[in-house]
């Protein structure tokens, strides 16, 4: 887009806020994805050893593949810009 | 509406504030709905909680607690929060 | 957060519209909720007794669950909170 | 750009409004969701809606509508909306 | 709601925020829903002509579905508001 | 806070740059959640990703932007997006 020069710096402000905001809410999200996934028995108040396990395989899983899926969503859209700019 | 200067911000210590406040809204938000979706019997014979059930949210919330805290320093500790 | 005195209203403000957006989500997603675990044939456009019925179980369901949900979170929060104290 | 005196707050009131319009969009679309589930054969096979999709659409909104009435009556009787 | 009229302008602005971003929450909520329902294969990069025959009319059925909620959506809110009047 | 005349607006640029972020943002989450239950294996025996689940990310990655793609198409044609 373009954004005067002056608001420049509005603009950074607000995409800080956005990144706290949505990296809070993938925190969110993740804790209820691994939650939902890995935990299955409520016989007692303690996660055991298996679930503790499970949930963080769950969390390095979900970070290398939002990772991946981080690369290929910047490649698709440099290709595309360079499409629409062609 | 924003301090230019380098001297503590207030609407940022608003902002920080506010977003706090979001995160344990959604953060209550995503355990009561969790739970429910473990502890509770959808065939809604009545609109009380059995014994059961009862205790299974009181496990559940505490087993969610402590997912969200092993979360938190996984993640902290690749720095995937920025 | 260390947030100036003279802030403090308007944080209250903030503090109240989230309070009935948030009311209003969970009113939302109790409708959805119920709804799609209630109501289950389309034969008539009216919601018959049993379904009727059904929703208001789920919905009490659903209040008292969340209300308990309240409870352990308040708990959980300040024994958070001590610990970090200590 | 808050009225701080007892008099209507017209900040208040546009809050208010925007409020409502957030609420019957999120209501919309809930409707929508909640039915396409209920009443859309998944299979698509072409992009028309069956004689008897669209009669469930109807159906659907209406009874979906009354649920929205009893759970207001509840929540309502209860004073939980707060 | 009764708005005072220096904000009418003001909320028309609101309104039209409103939808840019909800026609964009549904732009991508479409995606995801045509795209969990209608891709299942990924021995290729590319759509196969199935798959995008499939989303295709699962895009169609969508829009024909929510314009038909639509319309419901407005007589049960006249029919609503009618007796409440009353 | 706004421009009431004709002229280019400042605050409308703002927004819609700010939307346009939000909408990226919202895609990218979208893409990340479709694919990771389209491709991952749920029983979690460690924390990496075998070959397997990563070339399926980048195929899942490539058809699911494919998708934004039809369904832009159609929506803009029906001029369903406003």
């Amino acid at each position: 887009g373009n954004v005067p020069a002056e608001q420049q710096q509005q603009l950074m402000q607000e995409i800080e806020k956005m990144q706290v905001r949505d990296s809070l809410r993938m925190y969110n999200s993740l804790v209820e994805r691994c939650f939902r996934d890995c935990v299955e028995s409520f016989r007692r108040k303690d996660l055991d050893s298996t679930e503790e396990k499970c949930v963080q395989s769950c969390c390095g899983k979900f970070m290398k593949h939002s990772a991946r899926v981080g690369i290929r969503f910047g490649e698709l859209s440099s290709e595309a810009e360079t499409q629409m700019a062609a | 509406m924003s301090a230019s200067g380098g001297q503590p911000d207030p609407a940022l210590a608003m902002e920080m504030a506010k977003q706090e406040m979001d995160y344990r809204v959604a953060l209550f938000n995503a355990m009561v709905s969790s739970c429910y979706e473990k502890c509770i019997d959808k065939r809604y014979k009545d609109g009380d909680l059995s014994v059961g059930e009862n205790s299974c949210i009181d496990r559940c919330s505490s087993k969610y607690w402590q997912v969200t805290g092993i979360v938190g320093q996984m993640l902290g500790a690749q720095g995937a929060m920025q």
